[in-house]
């Protein structure tokens, strides 16, 4: 069990350049390319204790996605935040159900009204909209008729 | 061997006991359940899509209508959010009557809880029992914020209007009332063999797994984890007040009541001690009716709500409305678990286990 | 024993069986509404200065107003003023934000109608608002916006309701008028105006059978107009 | 007040006496007599009816603190004669599939046996239609025929939930039927009789409640079983579930169904006063009017119940019923057997 700080060291040495620590004032965090996020959660998981992942979502900057984990540990209370950036025209993004079943739904709801597909997802369907809805109401591009 | 086939039935969105339209799939081999499947998206308004085009300040109204069971907790929850997003200060007494309302919510909400509970299990009675309580409840919102139940009283900075002179005698009498009011339950209901029988033993879940799949408030505590967001991450002026964290053993759908029980009596000691330091002074900040926060910020704000942990991550890009704003909604993660509990119980297991998870559906289908 | 937790149960339900009713018999008896109880958004249509700040205020887009340049003042002044009832959520947000604080909301939470064009309130600019500026207006409420021929279910119940407060005036004024003015002899003065001038009378009339509150702000402002008068005519005469 | 106690009495001799004067020979008196008591006891049932439906909402609102239905006449009173009307009036459907036969007769078979258990019934002093010398075996035995007019209702809708509600009250029902009987056992062990008028003769001077405690409470629940009261009303309960065997039914059909459950009500809260509270002894009043204050006590006793309890699950009420209630009754049997003998021992 190693404090937060601590947390953010081990990760910047395991993967060096790829990360960058993002300042927060409220949320101590780092942005990470795609790829490594499973490798990233297993770590955080098992070395650090990060047993919860307590939010999951993502917002559309218009020229890409930003998936945004708010991960805890229970019950000493640390917290990360882990950033990443997904590209605008084909949205796909390993998925985090094998790490914590918590990430099921969320990530189902991500891709209902984002459209971001996540690979080794068990079930990737639509949570909230019904399944044969075209288009996904939370991008920006997505007009709202009427 | 004789040869059964597996029956699916459908717990429909208009099942009395849905909590407001959740559609649950049992799968059933004979009375045994094999699984049950929850589908939400009923009650699906897309809150998020609509934040983007209101300003912080027209969204409040909005947030009430998430969890519309505890009436207060998601505004504080959305207002404290903005008021870290754009650096505002609330005053003292507009924070004493914050944390006022929201144990008061919190009650009113776990006392619905009894209530549906006990209709859910064919004792009608119960419920009318515990919503004749919850009436005082209503009757205070409706005398502060002029709504019961739909109550959009907080404002980013504080609050709308300051308390009636007849509301301080109301919440304390209201308080000294509760050790009777649970006496009550405990005779009508918590007592009943009937009752017992029911629930002790139902919808097992273990303190892993509650973790794991983000199960989180009194259904967490249940399970014999003690982590309450009001004492592991205190927001507000919630440090000030000293008050227990009820915690179950075994996670099953009796300890989801005694928590919810304990609860109540503990948001009555809270409110207690709120009502003794409350300070005098004004109850809202200067903030401009459209302000806007620094481009690129970002912030993730969570309460304790009665549900479990309600969030709010919400960007801004400088505008004067959010460009994203995410609820983290305790019954839409919650739901997650409803399979896992019920799987290998009876039919009638369901009903119970839907009740304690205790979802709501607005909130959960935002 | 195993049964003592039914037994205890049986007997909580005995007590009550036995205790008195706690419900209210909603039409005969009324509920007790707080002071600051949210019921029907109304406007008092001559406060308002038709900045338009209630309709970018409100979340859901319940109000709109129509207003036209004043030719002589070269001041805004209000046409109409369109409050949507089914999309309003009693936020509050209109009333605090309003700078002439016009726009309250009354105790009447009785608004449920039998065709939807009637949810929709609309607001018109009485014409005598234009010659004499201090004069009140009296807002028609439910008004349809395509003028049906035959009277709506309301109108017919107001028109009955009229009737039978014009013949309790004629017959005892005084004891009528005393609920909507604080002292005796303010109904004096109130019952002579009345006699002298019917139309005051029709226009009171019609707020007592619309609307209580504003009735009684109508009478004190008739009572008190009626006063200053009189206090000019003795300062005149002396 | 002799007048008064055997009013139906000699209205009844006065009758048959009247028929003979016409030249109707005795047997067909006796007939006709026999049809009147039977029109009589059809009117007794449709008023009880009429009043049990408004107490039973009346009762359940006084328990939640409300007043109940009091807006059709005066406290309510005209209420059930609406819900009578509206239930008329309903379309009367009859689903393709079903199986015309049993879905037509099934209600009428569960009413036509719970009039039936009226037959044996003592209303007062030697008041019975017919006072069979094995008026409790008859009444039993009919009152577990109406199992089958459920099965049949259910089966015969040709309704998956109606099938699975019906198998479920069916099963509740058979397993309650045991203990039903076995807890009456004490009491003909005492009289030694199944004639329900020597049941009552024998309680002249003590009812049988206080020598058979445990029996009068394990018929209540037993009865409650029997009749889907109260915490056992499984098929009623999870409507979406099981559905309950009425679901295809509707209009004056349902409306049969319901009042059948309510005249077994009335019967067995009936039989309830005969065997455990003394019948129609009593000191002042006329023996008829004692039977019917005893049994609206009893059916005060079931709302009582239905409204407090919640519902029982299927595997609790199965256990209870096998594992709990039956080894009461049969010890309560053996126990009454020693009290008998050392009572016949001191007794001399």
């Amino acid at each position: 069990m190693s404090s937060q700080q601590a947390v953010i060291e081990d990760i910047s040495n395991t993967w060096g350049n790829q990360i960058e620590v993002l300042e927060d004032e409220f949320f101590a965090g780092v942005k990470v390319p795609l790829q490594i996020l499973p490798e990233l959660f297993r770590k955080i998981r098992d070395e650090h204790g990060f047993n919860y992942l307590a939010n999951l979502t993502a917002v559309d900057h218009q020229d890409r996605f930003e998936l945004v984990y708010h991960i805890y540990s229970i019950p000493d209370n640390r917290k990360l935040m882990v950033k990443a950036d997904v590209d605008h025209d084909a949205p796909s993004a390993p998925s985090a159900v094998s790490i914590w079943p918590t990430a099921d739904w969320q990530e189902r709801e991500v891709f209902d009204l984002m459209g971001i597909r996540f690979e080794g997802h068990p079930n990737l369907k639509r949570i909230l909209l019904p399944d044969e809805f075209e288009g996904h109401p939370l991008r920006k591009d997505f007009q709202m008729k009427g | 061997m004789l040869q059964t086939e597996q029956l699916t039935i459908n717990i429909g969105p208009q099942h009395p006991s849905a909590h407001g339209g959740l559609h649950v799939e049992a799968v059933l081999d004979g009375e045994v359940v094999v699984d049950a499947i929850p589908h939400v998206g009923y009650v699906h308004r897309s809150v998020e899509k609509i934040a983007e085009s209101r300003t912080y300040a027209q969204f409040v109204p909005y947030t009430a209508r998430l969890d519309y069971l505890g009436t207060h907790l998601p505004v504080i929850g959305y207002v404290q959010a903005v008021e870290k997003l754009a650096g505002i200060e609330v005053p003292e007494r507009a924070e004493y009557i914050r944390v006022i309302m929201g144990e008061l919510s919190r009650i009113a909400s776990h006392q619905l809880f009894i209530g549906s509970l006990a209709i859910d299990l064919g004792a009608t009675t119960g419920l009318l029992y515990c919503m004749r309580d919850r009436e005082r409840i209503m009757d205070m919102f409706e005398m502060t914020s002029g709504q019961r139940l739909l109550a959009a009283y907080m404002r980013i900075g504080g609050i709308a209007e300051d308390l009636p002179p007849e509301f301080l005698p109301a919440v304390r009498s209201f308080v000294r009332d509760i050790p009777k009011m649970i006496k009550e339950y405990q005779g009508l209901l918590y007592g009943n063999e009937i009752f017992q029988a029911r629930l002790k033993g139902i919808g097992k879940l273990s303190a892993q797994d509650a973790i794991a799949y983000g199960v989180t408030g009194p259904n967490l505590r249940a399970c014999g984890v003690s982590y309450d967001i009001r004492k592991a991450e205190p927001y507000g002026i919630y440090d000030r007040f000293d008050f227990e964290i009820p915690v179950g053993s075994n996670g099953d759908a009796w300890d989801r009541l005694m928590v919810r029980n304990e609860e109540i009596i503990q948001s009555g000691r809270i409110i207690e001690q709120a009502l003794d330091q409350l300070p005098e002074g004004e109850i809202r900040a200067k903030v401009p009716r459209v302000f806007k926060p620094e481009k690129g910020k970002s912030v993730y704000h969570r309460i304790e709500g009665a549900k479990g942990e309600l969030g709010y991550y919400i960007v801004s890009d400088g505008g004067e409305k959010p460009y994203r704003l995410h609820v983290r909604a305790p019954s839409f993660v919650n739901l997650m678990a409803l399979p896992l509990v019920s799987r290998g119980g009876l039919v009638q297991d369901i009903i119970v286990n839907i009740a304690t998870l205790d979802p709501v559906l607005g909130e959960a289908d935002r | 024993m195993y049964g003592t937790g039914l037994l205890k149960g049986m007997a909580i339900t005995l007590k009550y069986f036995f205790s008195k009713k706690i419900t209210i018999q909603y039409p005969e008896e009324m509920p007790k509404l707080p002071e600051r109880f949210r019921g029907r958004l109304y406007i008092e249509f001559e406060k308002c200065i038709a900045c338009g700040i209630c309709t970018k205020t409100c979340p859901n887009d319940v109000l709109s107003l129509e207003d036209a340049r004043d030719e002589n003042t070269k001041k805004k002044k209000l046409i109409s003023y369109t409050i949507d009832h089914q999309y309003c959520m009693f936020c509050n947000l209109c009333v605090e934000n309003c700078p002439s604080n016009c726009l309250h909301f009354s105790h009447d939470f009785e608004m449920s109608r039998y065709n939807r064009a009637d949810i929709k309130e609309v607001y018109h600019r009485p014409p005598e608002m234009d010659q004499v500026p201090a004069q009140v207006s009296a807002p028609d409420s439910g008004e349809a916006p395509e003028p049906s021929s035959d009277l709506t279910e309301d109108a017919l119940k107001k028109q009955k309701k009229m009737e039978a407060l014009m013949t309790a005036l004629d017959k005892n004024p005084v004891k009528v008028l005393s609920r909507y003015v604080d002292s005796e002899d303010d109904a004096q003065i109130l019952a002579e105006i009345i006699q002298a001038d019917r139309s005051k009378a029709e226009k009171l009339v019609e707020l007592m059978a619309d609307d209580q509150e504003k009735a009684r702000k109508v009478a004190v402002a008739f009572v008190n107009k009626e006063k200053k008068q009189r206090q000019r005519q003795t300062e005149g005469g002396e | 007040m002799q007048k008064i106690e055997t009013l139906f009495v000699d209205l009844s001799d006065w009758f048959i006496a009247w028929l003979q004067s016409l030249g109707v020979p005795l047997a067909w008196a006796d007939a006709i007599l026999l049809l009147i008591q039977f029109l009589c006891i059809v009117g007794i049932i449709l008023a009880n009816i009429t009043i049990l439906i408004w107490l039973e909402r009346k009762v359940s609102g006084f328990i939640q603190q409300r007043p109940g239905p009091n807006r059709l006449g005066p406290h309510g009173v005209f209420q059930t004669v609406a819900d009578a009307l509206k239930l008329l009036t309903k379309e009367d459907i009859i689903p393709s599939k079903t199986d015309r036969l049993i879905f037509i007769t099934a209600p009428i078979l569960f009413m036509t046996i719970s009039v039936m258990l009226y037959i044996v019934l003592p209303m007062g002093k030697d008041m019975q239609v017919v006072d069979l010398n094995v008026g409790l075996f008859f009444f039993i035995s009919l009152g577990s025929l109406t199992t089958i007019a459920l099965l049949m209702g259910g089966w015969g809708s040709n309704n998956k939930w109606s099938l699975l509600g019906a198998m479920r009250s069916v099963a509740q029902m058979i397993s309650y039927e045991i203990p039903l009987a076995l807890s009456l056992m004490g009491v003909v062990m005492i009289t030694g009789s199944l004639r329900l008028s020597d049941i009552v003769a024998a309680q002249d001077n003590v009812w049988f409640i206080l020598l058979q405690p445990i029996a009068f409470i394990t018929y209540f629940i037993a009865a409650t079983a029997e009749l889907n009261r109260g915490p056992f009303d499984m098929p009623e309960a999870e409507q979406e579930l099981t559905a309950g065997a009425y679901t295809e039914y509707s209009g004056m059909r349902y409306a049969l169904f319901f009042l059948a459950e309510y005249t077994n009500l009335v019967a067995v809260s009936a039989l309830l006063s005969t065997l455990f509270l003394g019948g129609w002894q009593g000191p002042w009043l006329p023996s008829w009017l004692w039977i019917i204050i005893k049994t609206y006590l009893v059916m005060f006793l079931f709302m009582w119940v239905k409204w407090t309890f919640p519902r029982i699950r299927m595997d609790h009420l199965m256990a209870f019923s096998w594992k709990v209630l039956i080894p009461v009754t049969l010890v309560n049997i053996v126990a009454t057997g020693f009290g008998l003998y050392i009572f016949k021992g001191i007794g001399g």
